[in-house]
């Protein structure tokens, strides 16, 4: 009953807070939507015993990407109201509803599949994050180490693009001109 | 040697050609003509070697290519493509020799090597896939001998005439694809060996698909009827040069091919379709005629004339039998020497006077009599007159249909009243009257280049208009095996009662089997 | 409690992660290099990469010839998965990478060559390519293809033009939005599995007999969708023209390869089991997509005025005739597949390296677009070498035997009438019949047109430099010699996809 | 009143709606971006849900990944915005149509 | 005798191909000379064969060599002379020959000089070979051939619109009967397996009769056109427009005749199938008396003589249908001597007149062309068929044969046409050599052709004058290859009345038209006159407007036809829809790449678009398996 409860309740603010995330004209609002809506995510994580997830989840998202998106906000000055001109309203929500509904129409059905044999197991008297940590280093060492290089990936190019080596061109700057801007960089460094 | 003759024939210009890159433009000319004289000379040494009182296929090369997928390069002639070869080779040469000056000359000679090449690769090919790749290969430089040397609407011209054979010639691909695989299902070895296929009996209704497949290919590429829309304009955009080889040669590959790929390969669907494809070679006869009235341009009339013309090869070749098919080989080389003169006397005059409006001329036998003579011989050979070499052509060919039908036949004989009609108009207005245009009043006649072409073309329309036999014995002899083995293939009754039995099995069965090894 | 996990160093079969981590590893060099001498000469870093690679391209020749003795092999607690597909599309991978790098040696300068980054980012993301397609875990997968991407977006943008970052951030949203499609499309799978192994997911339903087939349906729903926009599947490709058109040229090309390469394989993994089990479906969209994508992608390439767009969507064409082979899904077609991206490879590089070389860093006035077609014009006069390859190149796009794309479009179409899709056949070669006229357009501008007024040549080689000459000359014998190599080719990839199961 | 695994698939679906509406809606770029997160988040309940009841860790395995891909795509999409703004003073999607066609 | 066959073929093609050789050389003697010796060497030969096979000879057969082979087909080039083709070799020769020398003279001044007796002899060869040749397909080549030589020898002044129109209106009606011929030839083959002469009429006699039938059909069609034949007749009077030389000798003597010597050659064939014969025989008949009626009223001189051989070869015609061979054979002979007098006679008053060839222009010119006079003159009362001339013993015998035969009407028709005949001929000679010399109000001085032209047509006149005396030798000589029915009338007494009659008849036909023309009254008509504004009058100088008909109906239609399949069906329709398939796919690219907006926006739309119709799509596929059932319930409850 209490599942039943919180599930709803659960549902019913992260449907909410996302919605506002996507309708409103406020970026402000939106981002904090956005976070309260990652938030009550981590609840369900929670309810359903998944408890490192909902750590991570409030770390990871709510911690870093909202700092991330916030001080993107920042940056482009959005603060103010959205203005979005948007022409037919009818295919941006005709679209989603009938994918929802479409969707919910099969999820409604219960599956009839049997034959599901848990790979990685619960473990009995675990904890949530050592049974993760197990699988994760054993079977999933792989991937996990993927996502590092793509981590590294992703923070190298953030620097790239971000940086302030994207500002000239110096594709279209002749020897001379960057030799200068060089060592104007170099100033600044200093 | 001997044993490469072919490879040499196809591979010589195009080496030819790459070294052709470097030689200084002064020189290329001189360079050109030598090479395809010497391919000449090769073809020529081709057909005394030949052995004209076989059957089957001679020289023949077999090299794997990709053997996991039954793709080898495969060559050989037999009577039907011997000629052909030589005709090639023939028109290169003098297509070279009385080149006019050209912007370019030299990437003109370079390409009309290349094109010698694919000419030489597309007759001689025994693979299917071989025989695809010159097919194809033979557009790309008569595409770019319409479009950097044609009139006003060359590059219009250039790409309709390369994208509706290119069209055509992929449906045609699939239908290989498909013998390939039938081949395939049926002794568990991929071959696309024209006559491995040849040995393959095939249910009537997957003859009927493959047949229209093919049929859209050689179709397009011959032009029959309602696909020739191409022709008209790739010879009237396209320069002197590409216009000749195109008429003489390239549109004898559907003609060719037809016999080569489409009889043997379903007897029973090409009697199925007989008549349906006679219906169409007789308007492509009568109308394409009367169009060819209509015309004002002088070169447009040469042009619609040959389709008309390629409507009695079509006939002659699903007569049949053997006096239509051989009729109908005879008369591929019949209008290749008188197409491909035609339309060199037609540059003759567009050179002096760029236009080939007829109504610019008139009265052109008073100044250029010589011209008018060798256009007269041309013409009258145009028209089926006794003792050119048109005439044994369309002789034979309707005489071969005759025994198909006898209405479609007398239709079709109408080419020669419409034929006439159509010429004679056109003599009429560019040489007969007075000169009323004052330009001209001083051309010059035919100079020394000019006859040094024109004046083998005519004699090659006379001579073999009386002595035809060296070319139709051995023609004859490769047409009776296909006949035979058409007719031994054949399934259903009415097959068996429309290819003549020539009861010369035996010989084809060994031809055959040589083939697949 | 949880038990000590016992694990050999054998049983990891550690060789099956070696052609990834040798990228890795070199991307982590040209890192470190970095640090410690900053300004160092592009050529430097082209050359550890080709290097690199060149190490890489071995260990997978290692690879293969394990594979050829002892089949497939799974490696890292049976995440790797090393098979005849895997090993063929890192070949694809790898080689075309090899092939591409080198084009960063320009004679002008560009601002991404001027950036060790590039070239480990490059790196990344071959290895990121590699882990998608040797695995049928659907996370490697996922983490994999999220790796190359991100680093793609990177390099794309890293071209620094307005056109590139729009190009960019078009990418990387319609990248965003695809991953989500990719993440549902897996929560489906693995809701009806328990699994996000594809083949343990085959084998539960296959158990199942697929009673929950809506499930199945929208979970293949929305993997089309992820895999149709990396594949650029008609309507999926819209970024496609885009993004060719900001990338550079050598980027375009490679692009134009490499990715797809990977997807496909990763699409053949997993949509083939579910077409021969007979979902009848996917056959149906399938065959939507591969007709629709071929044929519109045809149809818009028709009406573009610029090269690179032009041959954007031909590349999209190409990829919806390619997926003609999955639909088909028998022995001869998976092998076709590979064969005509080897093949197209070739000559992919080819028309984009050409592009390339002729890159401007100025656009003249008359010019719309960096590769009118406008800029071609006339250009056999004045360049006359340069444009018979380029020609060359246009028509084995076009199909026009004996260049290299012929062959791979012969196979294929084969394989459509093997396996009894007859009218798809027919589609297909009227398909490439349509493609004949924009491949045609170009050819005839560079061989029957005027140049346009002030173009004097140089343009078409004014980037130039012997390296992107020697990969010219490559791609172009590769071009028209394919026919040499075929029949090898074939057998291999032949024996390897069959080995497979595939 | 059992909560079952559908009803997470549902709530999922729902959420993943949401987040459609949001990437067809936004012009703004970076608001485009949170309804991409949006779309992540609802896959990542549904897999816990999914874990939770086969009693498999997969699942959780899997959101795992989703939020590592999420926070690298941040990154890099926040770095891309970053560029263009400093270039045109804008993120709106509208002002970046010169590729057409 | 080999040696003579092929002096006799062979010297008129060295004779040609001599001329040839100055053809664009000026003018020069040698190339009109050498020709005519040659021609005569020709002529020579022939007599030797002639005398040859008259004195008991065996037929000569040659093969020279293989022409055609292939598959069952064997054509050979092979030629033969015996009776029938002795008798054509010697028509041909001797009057080419005649007219060759007569020709020296009589273009004398034209520039063509040396390419006129190139083409000329050229069309001796043709002839030659057409019936010399043993078999159909050279029977066929000869037959081109002249027709070609036709072409070329009426359009032989080129610059004239009118002659180059008439020479192509000639080739292209006769190429209209080759096809029938062409068929013909082909029904022969496909029937009896071969195209010799020997073989197939060996053969005939075992062909079912539809199929003797239509082969005779198609070859006569192939005869009327050569013959000119209503309705082919038309080129005829047209092809007028070459040099007169050339329509003595091409359409008097010798092509206009192959027709006949066709029927006479397959007399085996046509002996089989006396329908067609009789069919043959009242066109003949028809033609004679509708040629002669066109003859009567006509304003020129030589399509006046074209109309009277047009009607003469319907008289052979009828011979030849009723199964009289030799006759038909006898009177081709015959008619060929004095029409080729007429014809040069003709010539000559041209020359006189510089090329005026209205008769009512011309009068008394007997004053000053005594030669030309006599000529004509006997020459047309041997076409009258007056006793003793060579008109009388051939043409008399084909009335008989009409008579024998009872074909009453053919009889009458003939009989009155022979009263026509001597009408118009005597009136032609009457305008031109009677009456007042009309010439001098058009200013024009008339003289004398030379002496040797006038020698030159000796050989004809002689001929014309006796050549009925050898009606019995050659009777002998032709019936070892032809029919041999002798046509006498039963009776002595209707013979003779029968021919005194004929003979008062044809008298009082020409003293009739001396009455009329050869008086001084006679004017140059202005189109007043009540005669002229008769409508019987006007019908036949329009030649009954058939020329009319046929431009209108035919040509016309036939050129719009033409104009309209190009400009219409061609471009507008087939072009039209290759072009526009091609511009609908054009079309569609530019109409549906706005699609590509370069909005992210739209982009997006667009990925979550297609995801939606993929899942609508499987959702209905998914329910209706999941449903599949319940549906196939439903739909049985709904009866489907």
């Amino acid at each position: 009953m209490f599942e039943a409860i919180a599930f709803y309740l659960f549902a019913f603010l992260t449907t909410v807070m996302f919605f506002i995330t996507v309708t409103t004209t406020q970026a402000l609002h939106a981002l904090t939507a956005l976070a309260a809506g990652m938030i009550f995510i981590s609840a369900f994580f929670f309810i359903l015993g998944a408890d490192f997830l909902g750590a991570i989840q409030i770390v990871v998202y709510s911690g870093a990407v909202m700092a991330l998106y916030a001080f993107g906000m920042m940056f482009f000055d959005t603060t103010r109201d959205v203005k979005e001109k948007n022409g037919n309203k009818f295919i941006v929500f005709g679209l989603s509803i009938i994918a929802a509904v479409l969707i919910v129409v099969i999820f409604a059905a219960p599956m009839v599949s049997t034959n599901i044999v848990a790979l990685h197991p619960m473990i009995e008297g675990a904890g949530n994050t050592q049974e993760l940590g197990m699988v994760l280093f054993t079977k999933y060492l792989v991937p996990f180490e993927v996502a590092a290089v793509m981590l590294l990936v992703a923070m190298v190019a953030g620097i790239v693009l971000a940086g302030k080596k994207m500002d000239l061109s110096l594709t279209l700057m002749n020897d001379a001109e960057i030799i200068d801007a060089k060592k104007e960089q170099h100033k600044k460094v200093l | 040697m001997l044993n490469h003759i072919l490879s040499i024939l196809i591979f010589f210009p195009a080496l030819a050609a790459m070294l052709g890159f470097i030689i200084h433009k002064d020189s290329i000319r001189a360079y050109g003509v030598a090479i395809a004289a010497i391919e000449f000379a090769l073809s020529l040494w081709l057909w005394f070697s030949f052995d004209s009182s076989a059957s089957g296929m001679q020289f023949m090369e077999n090299l794997p290519l990709v053997p996991a997928f039954g793709i080898n390069y495969i060559l050989g002639v037999d009577g039907i493509s011997l000629f052909i070869i030589i005709l090639a080779s023939f028109f290169t040469m003098i297509g070279i020799a009385s080149l006019t000056d050209t912007k370019n000359e030299k990437n003109m000679i370079v390409t009309l090597l290349f094109l010698q090449m694919t000419m030489a690769g597309v007759f001689a090919a025994l693979d299917g896939i071989v025989f695809y790749i010159f097919w194809e290969l033979s557009l790309v430089p008569m595409l770019y001998i319409i479009g950097a040397w044609g009139g006003p609407l060359r590059i219009y011209a250039s790409v309709k005439f390369f994208l509706y054979t290119f069209t055509g010639s992929l449906v045609m691909l699939v239908g290989m694809l498909f013998m390939a695989y039938f081949y395939y299902q049926a002794t568990g070895a991929w071959s696309f060996a024209i006559l491995d296929w040849y040995r393959l009996i095939l249910p009537e209704s997957f003859q009927l698909w493959l047949f229209a497949a093919f049929f859209i290919g050689f179709a397009i590429k011959v032009p029959m009827f309602p696909f020739h829309t191409w022709l008209p304009y790739a010879h009237g955009q396209a320069p002197t040069i590409g216009s000749v080889i195109l008429a003489a040669i390239l549109l004898k590959m559907g003609t060719y091919a037809f016999i080569r790929f489409s009889l043997p390969m379903f007897p029973d669907a090409s009697v199925f379709f007989m008549f349906p494809i006679a219906v169409l070679a007789i308007i492509m006869v009568i109308y394409t005629a009367m169009v060819a009235y209509a015309q004002e341009d002088v070169k447009q009339v040469v042009a619609y004339s040959s389709v008309s013309h390629m409507g009695i090869i079509i006939l002659g070749t699903f007569a049949l039998n053997v006096e239509g098919i051989t009729g109908s080989i005879f008369l591929m080389i019949a209008h290749g020497v008188v197409s491909g003169a035609l339309f060199l006397l037609v540059g003759v005059i567009y050179d002096r006077r760029h236009t080939k409006m007829m109504s610019e001329f008139g009265g052109l036998a008073h100044v250029m009599p010589r011209y008018a003579t060798i256009f007269g011989l041309m013409l009258m050979a145009s028209v089926g007159m006794p003792l050119t070499i048109n005439f044994v052509g369309e002789f034979l060919s309707l005489l071969g249909f005759y025994k198909q039908s006898h209405i479609l036949t007398l239709l079709a004989g109408t080419a020669i009243i419409v034929g006439a009609i159509y010429m004679l108009a056109a003599y009429k207005k560019m040489f007969f009257g007075e000169v009323t245009n004052e330009k001209n009043k001083n051309l010059p006649d035919v100079s020394k280049r000019e006859l040094l072409a024109l004046i083998p073309l005519s004699i090659i329309t006379i001579w073999l208009g009386i002595y035809p036999k060296p070319i139709l014995a051995p023609i004859n002899n490769s047409v009776e095996s296909i006949v035979q083995l058409m007719h031994d293939k054949s399934i259903t009754n009415e097959a068996k009662t429309r290819i003549p039995n020539l009861v010369k099995g035996a010989e084809i069965a060994k031809t055959s089997e040589q083939g697949a090894h | 409690m949880i038990e000590p996990v016992n694990v050999s160093l054998a049983s990891l079969n550690l060789m099956t992660l070696a052609p990834m981590l040798i990228p890795i590893v070199g991307a982590l060099l040209i890192l470190v290099i970095d640090i410690f001498k900053v300004g160092l000469d592009k050529t430097l870093y082209v050359s550890i990469s080709l290097l690199f690679l060149l190490m890489d391209f071995s260990a997978l020749l290692g690879s293969a010839g394990v594979f050829t003795q002892d089949g497939i092999m799974m490696g890292v607690f049976n995440v790797m998965l090393i098979d005849g597909l895997a090993i063929l599309s890192q070949f694809i991978i790898v080689g075309a990478s090899m092939l591409f790098i080198p084009l960063a040696l320009t004679h002008k300068r560009f601002h991404e060559f001027s950036y060790p980054e590039f070239f480990a980012l490059f790196l990344f993301m071959i290895a990121g390519f590699q882990f998608m397609v040797a695995t049928d875990n659907l996370i490697l997968v996922f983490v994999g293809l999220e790796t190359s991407s991100l680093a793609l977006y990177t390099l794309v943008a890293m071209h620094n033009r307005d056109k590139s970052f729009e190009a960019a951030v078009k990418y990387f949203t319609m990248g965003a939005l695809a991953a989500g499609f990719f993440s549902f499309g897996a929560m489906i799978f693995y809701a009806l599995t328990g699994s996000v192994e594809i083949s343990q997911i085959a084998a539960v339903l296959a158990a199942n007999k697929y009673v929950d087939i809506a499930y199945v349906l929208v979970g293949v729903v929305f993997m089309l969708a992820s895999f149709g926009f990396k594949l650029s599947l008609v309507p999926f490709h819209t970024w496609a023209p885009d993004v060719y058109e900001g990338a550079s040229a050598s980027m375009a090309g490679f692009m134009s390869i490499v990715p797809k390469i990977a997807a496909f394989v990763v699409a053949m993994r997993l949509f083939e089991f579910l077409i021969h089990s007979g979902v009848v479906w996917l056959e149906i969209v399938l065959y939507s997509f591969v007709i629709l994508t071929m044929t519109a992608a045809n149809i818009w390439a028709l009406v573009q005025t610029d090269v690179k767009r032009m041959l954007a969507y031909s590349s999209v064409s190409h990829a919806g005739f390619v997926m003609a082979a999955i639909l088909i899904g028998t022995t001869q077609s998976n092998s076709a597949l590979f064969l005509y991206w080897i093949l197209f490879s070739f000559t992919n590089l080819g028309s984009f390296s050409m592009l390339w070389i002729s890159r401007q860093k100025h656009l003249p006035l008359h010019q719309m677009s960096d590769h009118s077609y406008d800029k071609f014009a006339g250009m056999v006069q004045t360049s006359p070498v340069a444009a018979s390859i380029m020609g060359l190149f246009m028509l084995s796009l076009a199909g026009v035997p004996p260049f290299a794309l012929f062959w791979g479009k012969l196979y294929l179409i084969s394989s459509a009438v093997t396996g009894g899709y007859t009218i798809l056949a027919f589609i297909m070669a009227l398909n490439s019949a349509i493609a004949g006229y924009y491949y045609l357009k170009l050819i005839v501008y560079m061989f029957m047109k005027e140049p346009v007024m002030g173009n004097d040549g140089h343009v078409y080689v004014s980037n130039a430099t012997i390296a992107l000459k020697s990969i010219i000359g490559f791609a172009a014998i590769g071009t028209i010699f394919a026919f040499v190599a075929l029949n090898p080719l074939l057998e291999l990839i032949t024996a390897f996809v069959y080995n497979s199961g595939y | 009143m059992e909560i079952g695994l559908n009803h997470y698939l549902v709530l999922s679906t729902l959420l993943f709606a949401i987040g459609l509406i949001g990437v067809m809606r936004r012009k703004n770029l970076l608001l485009l971006f949170f309804a991409t997160e949006i779309l992540l988040n609802s896959v990542n309940i549904a897999f816990a849900a999914i874990s939770h009841y086969y009693g498999d860790l997969t699942g959780q395995l899997f959101v795992f990944f989703v939020i590592a891909i999420a926070a690298s795509e941040v990154a890099v999409g926040l770095g891309l915005l970053i560029v263009w703004h400093k270039r045109h003073g804008n993120i709106d999607l509208d002002h970046m149509s010169t590729m057409r066609g | 005798m080999e040696l003579y066959l092929y002096l006799a073929l062979f010297s008129p093609l060295a004779g040609s191909l001599f001329a040839g050789l100055f053809g664009a050389s000026p003018r020069t003697k040698i190339a009109g000379v050498v020709p005519s010796l040659l021609l005569l060497l020709s002529f020579v030969s022939s007599t030797v064969l002639l005398i040859y096979i008259l004195s008991g000879g065996e037929k000569v057969h040659v093969e020279m060599m293989t022409w055609m082979a292939t598959g069952d087909l064997y054509i050979p080039f092979g030629f033969i002379v015996d009776q029938v083709s002795v008798t054509m070799m010697m028509v041909v020769t001797l009057v080419s020959t005649v007219v060759h020398f007569y020709s020296i003279g009589y273009m004398d001044h034209d520039k063509g000089f040396n390419r006129f007796f190139s083409y000329l002899s050229a069309f001796v060869f043709s002839m030659m070979i057409l019936v010399m040749s043993d078999n159909f397909a050279g029977l066929f080549i000869g037959w081109e051939g002249v027709g070609l030589c036709s072409w070329l020898l009426i359009g032989f002044w080129y610059h004239k619109e009118s002659a180059t129109w008439a020479a192509n209106e000639a080739f292209i009606m006769n190429r209209i009967a080759d096809l029938g011929m062409l068929i013909g030839i082909f029904l022969v083959y496909w029937n009896t397996g071969s195209l010799q002469y020997d073989q197939v009429f060996a053969t005939v006699g075992s062909l079912d009769k539809e199929v003797l039938t239509w082969m005779g059909i198609f070859l006569f069609i192939g005869a009327m056109g050569k013959s000119a034949q209503f309705p082919l007749h038309t080129w005829l009077a047209d092809a007028m427009e070459g040099p007169t030389p050339v329509s003595a000798l091409i359409h008097a003597a010798t092509m206009v005749t192959a027709g006949v010597y066709l029927v006479v050659r397959a007399n085996p064939l046509y002996d089989l199938i006396p329908n067609v014969g009789l069919f043959i025989a009242s066109l003949g008949a028809f033609v004679a008396l509708f040629a002669a009626s066109m003859a009567l009223v006509n304003r020129d001189m030589k399509r006046i003589i074209a109309y009277s051989t047009l009607s003469q070869l319907g008289y052979m015609f009828v011979a030849a249908g009723l199964g009289a061979y030799w006759v038909a054979l006898f009177h081709l002979m015959a008619h060929a001597f004095f029409k080729a007098l007429l014809f040069l006679g003709a010539g000559n008053v041209m020359h006189a007149m510089h090329n005026e060839l209205d008769p009512f222009k011309m009068g008394g010119l007997r004053k000053v062309m005594k030669g030309t006079f006599i000529m004509m003159t006997l020459a047309s009362v041997a076409l009258a068929g007056i006793y003793p001339f060579a008109g009388f013993f051939s043409k008399d015998l084909i009335l008989e044969v009409g008579f024998v035969e009872n074909h009453y009407i053919i009889y009458t028709v003939l009989l009155f046409t022979a009263g026509l005949t001597a009408f118009y001929s005597f009136r032609l000679v009457a305008l031109i050599f009677h009456g007042e010399e009309r010439y001098k109000l058009f200013g024009i001085h008339p003289h004398e052709a030379y002496k040797f032209m006038l020698v030159a047509m000796s050989p004809l006149l002689l001929l014309a004058i006796i050549a009925g005396s050898f009606k019995m030798t050659y009777f002998e000589m032709v019936t070892a290859v032809l029919p041999a029915t002798e046509y006498h009338v039963h009776s002595a007494i209707a013979y003779w009345i029968m021919t005194i009659g004929t003979q008062l008849f044809v008298i009082l036909a020409i003293a009739f038209a001396y009455k009329k023309y050869a008086n001084n009254k006679v004017k140059v008509p202005d189109g007043t006159s009540k005669m002229e504004n008769n409508l019987c009058y006007k019908t036949l100088s329009n030649q009954y407007y058939i020329p009319y008909i046929y431009e209108e109906y035919l040509v016309k239609p036939y050129r719009e036809l033409s104009s309209v399949f190009w400009k219409q069906v061609d471009m507008k329709v087939v072009d039209a829809t290759v072009d526009g398939i091609a511009g609908i796919i054009y079309a569609g690219g530019e109409k549906t790449r706005v699609m590509q907006s370069g909005n992210l926006s739209t982009m997006l739309k667009w990925m979550v678009a297609g995801t939606i119709g993929l899942l609508s799509f499987a959702v209905v596929f998914g329910l209706a398996v999941r449903y599949s059932g319940e549906i196939k319930i439903i739909l049985s409850g709904l009866g489907v």
